[in-house]
This record gives C-alpha cells, structure tokens and sequence, in this order.
C-alpha cells in the first residue's frame, strides 16, 4: 500500500536493486510468538507488534509489498543465511559476535534489561547478586549472556512465559529480559506477583539484520528509518505499544 | 478461570482450523507419497542384490536414526546452499515422506515376508511371474497384516507434523504457540491441542477399524 | 489374440467332459528326467534321480520323510532348480541343469505341468471361482468369461458347483483341496503333480480326495503323484517308485512292490506304515 | 569453510557427552522404568474384566494420541499447580516412561497374543496357574517376538529424548542448540548432532542382534 | 514337604519299572461323567455324554472331525468348562456344573489326569528334561534333584536319554510326540488323555509312538485316547465309543464295533476310513 509517487518510482528501481528474495517485495521474518513486538492479536489474529509495524512502515517508504515468514528464532538465522528472507525484525540486538556474521540497520528500538524476582525478593538487588542464582533464560536472547556473565547459572527455556512459570513456581530465583516485555505482560496479566529488582545501566540496541551482501538495502532503510523517527511514525508505534517512544 | 475457560473456547476453533488446514493435509499427503516410497524401498530391501537391499538398508537405518527435527531442517534449510530452493508446504511434505518411506519401509517388509511361503508357490505352480505374483497374491495379503502398524506410523506422523512449524507451515501447534504466546496461558493452551490431537487420533483410529473391517472379509472370525 | 490358445480351444468341445485332459493318452513318453541332483547346503537331497513318464500314466512316489519326493516335484514343476540333470518334455521344453536356465524356458516348464500341494495354498483373499480362473485369466490370457464358463463346468464336475463364491476359509479341508485340484486343471497342463495331497485331511474327508484323483487317473491324465495312501497307489499307479535318502531304491508294478519287494529296504518302510504296532 | 570443520571438531566431544551424560541414561531409565509399566497394562488391556481392560485402552489411547512435548509440559509445568513440584531429571523420567509405557504395551500384548494357544494349554494341563503359565511358558516367548518392535520404541525414544531439553534437561540436542546458538551455525551443528544420534542408534541395533541371538537358540535356523 | 508327596514316593521303588503307573490297576471305577453337555455359541458341541473309566481301562474314542472328541477329553481335563452335568473321580474331586466350579476344584481335577496333544505342544524354550521336570518341579514342588532322576528314567524307557538336552525344534515329530507323553507320564496322573497323539506325524513315525502308548496300557495305565488309528485301537482298547454330532452314538468291545457295528452312522464312518476308494 505505498502511496507517494516518489516512493513507488522506488520500488521499480528496489525491486531489482536490493537482489530481494522476490523483486518487489520485502520478505521479513519474525516469531510471530514474541509479545509486544511479534505476535497474533487474540492470539490467532493478524499479526501484529512493535517489530512488524516498523517493518511495514520501512517497506511502505521503499514502496515495496511487504511479507512476513514467521518461524522459530532458532530457525531465523538459519533462514536468513539460506537467504529465505531478506530481513530479521525480531529485537535483533546488536553485539559483536553478531555484527561479525550480519549487517544490521540503525537500531528502532532503545531498552535495558531488568532482572525479574518474586516480589519480596530481597537477595537480588543487583546484577552482582545474580552470582550463584538461577535465572530462566531463552537460550537464543541475547540476555542469555547478560545472565551468564553475572554468574548467574541459566536454565535455559523456550521463552518468557515459561520463564515466569518457572519463576512464580519458585523453581528460579530470576529471569533477566527486556523491560518493555516486563510492562507490557504487567499491563495485560495484572498483578502476578513479580517485580523488577534491577535495570541494566547500559541500554541494548535492536536493530533490523541482514546478510552480509544486502548493503545497499540495508542503506535504503536506515533512509527510511530515519524518515520514519523525522516524521514520528515510530514514536507513535512506541506510544501505542509501550506508552512511550522507545526508538532512541 | 473464568477467562481461562473463556480462552480455551476462543482458542478451539482456530485450533481445530489448524489442524484441518495445517496438520491434516500435511499428514495425508505425506502419508500417501511415503506409502509409495516406503514400497520401493521395502522390496529393494527384500532384494537378492546386495548393492539394492545395501542401499535400502542404508536409508532406512539413516531416516530411523536421525531426529525428524534435522531432516526437516536439513531440506529447508540446507538443500539451499546446494541450489535447491523449495516452499514450506513441498519442504515439508518431502521430509515427512522420506521419513514415513524409512518407518513404513519396515513394515511392508515384515508384512510381505508374513505372507507363507507357499502362497508364492501356489502363485509360481500357475505360471505366475514373481511380480504378478506379487501384486495380485502376495500384497493383497500383506496389506491387511500391515494395517494395525500402518495406522501407528500415520498416528506419529499426525503428531510429528508439528515440527512444520520450523519451517513456516501454519498448522495447529503453530497456531498453539501463537496463542501461547499472546495469553501467555502456554499450559492450557498446550493441553487443549493435546486435547485436539487426541480427538483426531480416535477419528483416525475408528477409520483403521473400518479398514481392517473391509479387508477381514475373508477370514474367519 | 488368446483365442488361439490350442489348449483353450481343445477344451470347448461342446458337450466334452471337462474333466477329460487336454493331452491325448497315447501311451508315447511325455517327460524323461535324467541324472537329477540337488544339494541344499552339503546336504545331498537328490542323488542322479531317473524318471520317465508317458502319456495317460500314475505314476506314484512313496518313502520316507526327507528322502526328496517333494523335491521331486518341485524340480519337474521348475520350483526348484537342479544342480544337475536334464528334463525333456516331448514337445518342448528341453533343460539341461549343467548350464544356467533361462527364464523364458523355465517358465515353459512350469507351463508344462501344474502342481498340488499338500496345504492347498489357495489365495485366502480369492473366492473359490477367482482362485480357479486366476491362473486362466492372468497368464493365460483367456477372456475371463470363458474363463469362467470352464471353472463352473469344473467344479459342478467334483461337486462345488454352489461353493463358488465362498472363501476359502468357508470351506472343509476335502473341499480346500479338491478346490486345488480344480484350480491346477483349469490351467490344462499336460502334467499334474500331487504333493501328499491327502496327508493333511481329517481320515473321514481323505476318501472325498482320492476319488477326485482317481477319477483323473481313469479319465487319462498323466500325473506323478507323492502319497502315503496305499489303497490309492495299489488301485490307480501304473508305476511305483520308493525313494529313500535321495535315491530310486526300488520301482515296479504296484503289485510287485507291495507284495514281494525286491529291497530289504522297502520291505521295511511298507511295514512300518501297514503294521505299525509289530 | 576452514573454520566450519574447526567448529565441528570443537563441538563434537561436547556434543558426545552430552549424549552420554543426558541422552542415553534418560533413555535406558526411562525405556527400563516404561517396560515394567507396559507390561502391566499390556495385562490389564487383555483382562476379561471390562474396566481393567478400558482403563488400560484409555491411558493408552492418551499416550499416543496426545504430542509428546505436552506430557512433558504438563508434568513439568503443569504438575505444580497441584501442588506437585519435581526437578528436571525425575520429570523427564517420569514423562518418558509413561509414554513408553503406552506405545510398548500394545507391543507386548501382540507379542504375548501370538504365542499358541496350545502353550497355555501345555501348561494348565501340567497343572500350573494363569500366573504360573504366564511367567514360566508365556512370557519367555514373548520376548523374543518383542524384541524388534521394542528395540524401535527404544530408538525412537532415544531421539525423543530431545524433547528433554524443553524441560531444563541437558542433553545432546540442548548441547547442540546451546553451540548452536552461540556460533549462529545451525545447519552445520544440527548435522553433526544427527551424526551422533545415528551413531548411537546404530550401536543399539548392534545390540538387538545380540540379544536376538541369545534368544534364538531355541528355534531352528 | 515334598517328599511326603505319596505318588513321588512310590515310582522311588528301587527297581520299579518308570513307566509303571503309580494308580494301580484293579478295575474299580475311577471316573465317572454323566450328561456332559457343552455349547459354544449356539453350536451345541456335545450333548449329554456319559462315561465311566475303569482303573487300568483304555477307553477309545473315535468319530467324525468335529463330532466333540476334543471337547470330551478338555472337559475331563478341565481345560473346558461343560454347562451341565457331572465328573466324579474316585477318591475326588467330584464337580457338578451346575453350579459354579471353585478354582480349588478345577485344579484337583486337572491334577488327576494329563494331556498329550495332537501337536505336541512341547515348551520351545525348555530342553527336553526341562519341558519333563517342569511341572513335577514347579507345581507338584518335588525337589529338583529327584524330578530329573525321574524323568531321566522315563527318557531312558522311551529311548530318548541321549536327546534330554535338545531343544524340541532338533527333534522328529515322532520324538517330540514321545516327549510330550514323557511330559503326561512325569506328572503320576491317575488317568492319562491322549488327544489324536499320532494324526500330525508323518507315517512311519506312528508306528513308534502307537508302540510307547500301547505299552504303558499294557503297563496297566488307565487312559482315553482320541485316535483314527484303528489298528490301535482294535489291539489296544477295552471300549471303543463312536461320537458323532456331540452324542456316544454307539460304544462296545472293539471286536463288535469294527466287525459288525449295530448303527448305520458307525458303519458308514468305519466304511469312509477303511475303504476310503470305494
Ligand atoms: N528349501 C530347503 N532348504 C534346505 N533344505 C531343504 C529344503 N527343502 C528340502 N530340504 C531338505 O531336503 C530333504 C528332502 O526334502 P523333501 O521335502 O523333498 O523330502 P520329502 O520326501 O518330501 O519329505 P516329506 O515326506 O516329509 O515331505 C530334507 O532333508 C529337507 O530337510
Ligand atoms: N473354543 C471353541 N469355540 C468355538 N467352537 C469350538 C471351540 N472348540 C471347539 N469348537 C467346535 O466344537 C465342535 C467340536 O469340536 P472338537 O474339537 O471337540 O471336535 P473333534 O471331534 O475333536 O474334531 P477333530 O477330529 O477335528 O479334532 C466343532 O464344531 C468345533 O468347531
Ligand atoms: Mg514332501
Ligand atoms: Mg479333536
């Protein structure tokens, strides 16, 4: 649905430009089971989320069609190299390891970690405290080593709400994840007897990824992005999925 | 609870949609294309050549020996980088019935074997060739043998056909953890397919008995 | 087209018993088998085994369990293949086991003769007519009606006329077998060979069988047959053969063989069978 | 691809252990615990007594017909929510076992159903009990029939195990998702965690020959 | 303790032949069976059958395939359950079906005689003296030691010591026919069952099995064998009973009923075995 005539001028020139999976479209994956940013209104709506109306908002600037490849995140990558998608919208956070394999946009999402306890957990007041602990982490994000570095102990699960079970069972003593996945469950589940012992001083940056050989798409849409945080579009995103502009 | 129960009912039709969009046709399609395969397959393996039953052997021994998840992967993901770029749905399909044609492969062979060996001779005494024998004597009897082990290997299939949803087919688990992860209510959510995966088992299960009905006809009861 | 099928027609003589063989009973030799030997393992089945049978002849097989009657059989009808030998069919085929057979001639073989078993074996999963149009149909060639018209002629001729569309399992063990017996006639061989083909029959329904038999024997069919039934040797064989350990020891008039035979060997065997109890 | 085959060889050992450490004993605990247990409802399933025989139909008919990944969740997540809390390792056991015991029963029943009627009949007539006969003539029948079906539940079990790690169990699969995960080489790590299953499978097979053997030394070869 | 058991005790007579019976044969009564019926389905199998054994009588039954012999012999056994009438043992147990029977009961009853089967039955997985001892050991708990001197001795007597570690797939059907009486023997029945014990062997094995059980009737067994062997039963038996459609249709001296039986039906059957030709 792109609309401005210069950006459908574009996409002509995109679609065979960019070496798209398919010319004229942007092929994008993500879990579809990572709520706020991925996932199916009512659960098997539509798919909708922070991640997927950034996505979109970029395709409609490039004046491309866009479509979502939903898949597990151990299965993202492997789609990505196989070069099943031209593009990961599913909080890719930026680290070193990563950038040596891909290329990843401007970053459209600013956040830290928090680190989970039953309320009135008193013994973990600090990512110090993790030492000895165990935390409940998904194995494949990237706070999964936040987790490991602190000395926490991780076991690993399939993702937050297992690890929440984990932790009201008293099975873990913490789960270290985005902020924003914290608020939005506490928004919709109410009260669940958890709380945010600890925020990470330095924030984590998540950004689109790509192959290595997609460096002329991936200008094309830190452009866009850019146009996007001009005009506002992703702060309206922010607004509506998190009460506040979480894109810088 | 209440809003528990109100999930599950909200839940169960798109569940249930699922699996007859998803799980089903995913199932049948590969069963049907795997029963064909795991045929070849038998009778190469029943083969007095031993490069043919060798190879035979080989595939059976690697389909059985793998997890389903890597064969999957492998097709999907890795077939690719050798130039071989296939959809979800016929990624699927294959690895399912390259995996039904290793397991079903076993049972045709035992069910073929079964059959005494004086049938064979009977089928030889009227001039028979050995593949008319075969097909017109030995086969018919093994099939009914085959049936009950047959009608397991499909039940696993329906199962395993939640493994799709590594490579982009939406059927009904998929569609459980999409749930799962918007309510977070993963354990009743879980349930409720198990739940609907049972009830296709017992529908299944009443067709193996219409099955074996019809191909009971001639033997005593 | 399979209406030139020479045995087809021969057998549509209007008002011809059905029963009656295909073969015209000459008396002229019909099969010689010579120097036959078999081995499974080291375990010398057959040692150079000598047959000849001619056109309208009984010819009966008796002897020990494992002394290779089935073998035998099996080896005229080119269920198993000899080591070594010939078999010659007037008429063709003409194998020489010391070279490797061919399938087409092997298949000449078969055609030559039809065999019945001890087990019946019909197909379970046929009802009585298919079983006996089966072979007609399938590799003959002949049109399934005719076909059918020449089964039903058949088994109203031993008494299944209403049977022919049971399964076999529907049916008592005289009946099985004489149901195999019709089966192995639809196929108009020039040879029958029977396997013990009462040996597996409650005594009451032996009687059913043989008569079959015999009435083949009187209407002039050449066939070898393998019993254990005397009675059945004494008043239908031409000829009587008592093999032991995979020789001939002994063959003859069924008078001379089980009134004076001329082997210590085969007195013994008759007797264990006729005074089992001294 | 250099620094492919490093990795593969620095995985390996890991990998391996993982099998040896997680895999393999869950399985032999499991296949041990499930055998006992199908024997039990492979008799209760052949009982004349209408409940005993539906209870077992039931607890079979949920084992196979529902995923196994749910069974897993619902004692492990579920079950605290009745109170009920266990650790990683007797959750899996227990999981394993149940599911084990649902899919070897049926297998055992077959095997007993196709000893002759005539041998339970030997064996009343020398006086013994149903008991007595079951154990002493039955059941060592039974197991040479069973032992290639089993063998397969066993095999099938030993990939399944992979499922283990979706519970907090580290084994060879969750080694190869960790490696995996870390080095972003999915393809490359899950091949060589399917290498190493096919190893392990092919080393139980060997092992069916043996028992096999022993167990054929009563029948004619 | 199991040396107090008394019928060990008696077969421990230094010198005593094995194959003696430990009942000793002095023709009083030892079973009685009165309107034995039994109905499968609606398939009434037998219809009123009376019989009454002797100590040291062998009782033959001969009939048509399906006419209830097996049903008969099973009942006595206790391996069937008739719907009514009555099986008195002297010296007990003694069953009414007309009420439910006690398991105690059935056991008893089972523990007075003992089976051989058509097809042996023998245990595959158990050496022959182990398929022996078995039941002497685990059920009658004689200690093991004396069970295989025992049944050693019965080898010896039948001619089967050198086989006593072959697993029964390594022997002839004869012998393991001759195990499986080894097996009934072993167990000290009062009465000893023989269902068909030769109909499964290949001819010239009859004759050494009929020998073995005509020889433990001439040792004073007492026994009701089902057989077709007529000659056995011409020499062997004290009453032979005619069984057809589930009725004792005729019973008498062997002599009577082979030579001038009084009802049709058993002249009919007799003529059907005897002359199965013509
Ligand atoms: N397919 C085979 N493989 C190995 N040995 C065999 C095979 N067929 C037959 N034999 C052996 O060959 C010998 C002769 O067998 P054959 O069946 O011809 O004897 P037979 O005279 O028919 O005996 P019976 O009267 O029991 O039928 C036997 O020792 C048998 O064990
Ligand atoms: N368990 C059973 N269930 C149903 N019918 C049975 C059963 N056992 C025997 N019958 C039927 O009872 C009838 C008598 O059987 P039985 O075996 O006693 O006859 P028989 O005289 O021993 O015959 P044969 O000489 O063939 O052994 C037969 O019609 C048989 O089909
Ligand atoms: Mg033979
Ligand atoms: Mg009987």
């Amino acid at each position: 649905s792109s609309g401005s005539p210069e950006a459908s001028a574009g996409s002509s020139a995109a679609g065979d430009d960019f070496g798209l999976v398919k010319a004229g479209t942007l092929t994008v994956a993500t879990e579809g089971t990572y709520r706020p940013f991925s996932f199916h209104d009512d659960g098997s709506g539509d798919l909708v989320g922070y991640d997927v109306e950034v996505a979109e908002a970029v395709a409609d600037k490039l004046g491309l069609e866009i479509e979502f490849q939903e898949t597990q995140w151990d299965a993202i990558f492997a789609g990505l190299d196989a070069g099943r998608f031209d593009v990961i919208a599913n909080q890719v956070s930026i680290n070193p390891e990563r950038e040596e394999q891909y290329l990843f946009s401007a970053p459209y999402t600013v956040s830290s970690g928090v680190i989970v306890v039953n309320e009135g957990d008193t013994s973990i007041s600090s990512f110090d405290d993790l030492a000895g602990k165990t935390t409940a982490q998904s194995l494949t994000s990237n706070w999964n080593e936040l987790a490991t570095e602190s000395g926490a102990n991780v076991e690993a699960v399939e993702g937050w709400a297992q690890a929440v079970a984990l932790l009201q069972q008293g099975r873990v003593d913490a789960t270290i994840n985005d902020e924003l996945t914290y608020l939005d469950f506490v928004n919709t589940n109410g009260p669940s007897g958890i709380e945010v012992a600890a925020t990470t001083s330095d924030s984590s940056l998540s950004a689109l990824a790509f192959t290595k050989d997609k460096t002329d798409l991936v200008a094309a849409i830190d452009t866009a992005l850019d146009e996007l945080r001009a005009e506002g579009v992703l702060a309206e995103l922010g607004e509506k999925y998190f009460g506040a502009d979480v894109s810088e | 609870m209440a809003e528990g129960w109100q999930l599950f009912l909200d839940s169960f039709w798109p569940l249930v949609l699922g699996g007859l969009t998803g799980t089903i046709p995913l199932a049948l399609a590969s069963f049907a294309i795997g029963l064909v395969l795991a045929l070849g397959v038998a009778l190469m393996r029943l083969s007095k050549n031993r490069v043919v039953s060798g190879i035979a052997r080989f595939y059976i021994s690697v389909i059985r020996g793998t997890p389903l998840l890597v064969q999957l992967f492998v097709i999907f993901y890795g077939m690719p980088s050798i130039g071989i770029v296939l959809d979800p749905w016929p990624s699927a399909i294959i690895a399912f019935s390259l995996n039904v044609g290793g397991y079903a492969a076993e049972v045709i062979r035992a069910a073929i074997l079964s059959v005494p060996k004086g049938q064979w001779e009977a089928g030889y005494t009227i001039g028979m060739s050995h593949g008319t024998a075969l097909r017109r004597i030995i086969l018919p009897q093994a099939a009914r043998v085959s049936v009950p082990p047959l009608s397991n290997t499909f039940i696993s299939l329906v199962k395993d056909t939640s493994l799709a949803s590594l490579i982009l087919v939406t059927e009904l688990f998929r569609v459980a953890e999409q749930i799962a992860a918007f309510s977070g209510e993963f354990m009743l959510i879980y349930l409720e397919a198990a739940l609907i995966y049972w009830l296709f088992c017992l529908v299944l299960s009443a067709g193996q008995g219409r099955i074996e009905q019809r191909l009971d006809r001639y033997v005593a009861q | 087209m399979s209406h030139s099928d020479p045995a087809g027609e021969r057998a549509d003589v209007p008002g011809g018993d059905p029963l009656a063989p295909a073969d015209i009973p000459d008396d002229s030799v019909l099969l010689t088998a010579r120097g036959i030997r078999k081995s499974f393992g080291d375990n010398e089945v057959l040692r150079s085994i000598d047959l000849e049978v001619r056109r309208g002849e009984v010819v009966v097989l008796i002897g020990p369990s494992g002394s290779g009657k089935t073998t035998v059989l099996r080896s005229l009808n080119g269920l198993e293949t000899p080591d070594a030998g010939t078999i010659d069919f007037e008429g063709g085929p003409s194998l020489d086991f010391a070279a490797p057979i061919a399938k087409a001639t092997r298949f000449a073989l078969r055609d030559r003769s039809a065999m019945v078993f001890q087990q019946h074996n019909l197909f379970p999963h046929m009802t009585v007519i298919e079983n006996v149009i089966e072979g007609r149909v399938r590799v003959q060639r002949v049109p399934k009606k005719q076909a059918i018209a020449e089964a039903s002629a058949l088994l109203e001729r031993v008494g299944l006329a209403e049977k022919r569309d049971a399964y076999p399992f529907e049916l008592s063990g005289g009946q099985q077998q004489r149901v195999g017996i019709v089966r192995a006639l639809a196929l108009k061989p020039q040879l029958l060979l029977f396997d013990e083909p009462t040996s597996a029959l409650d005594p009451e329904l032996v009687g059913e069988v043989l008569q079959v038999i015999k009435e083949l024997a009187d209407e002039g069919w050449t066939m070898v047959v393998v019993t254990h039934e005397l009675s059945f040797a004494r008043q239908a064989a031409d000829e009587v053969l008592f093999m032991d350990g995979g020789v001939v020891v002994e063959r003859g008039a069924p008078a001379q063989i089980f009134t004076k035979p001329a082997e210590e060997r085969t007195r013994r065997f008759l007797d264990r069978i006729l005074r089992p109890l001294d």
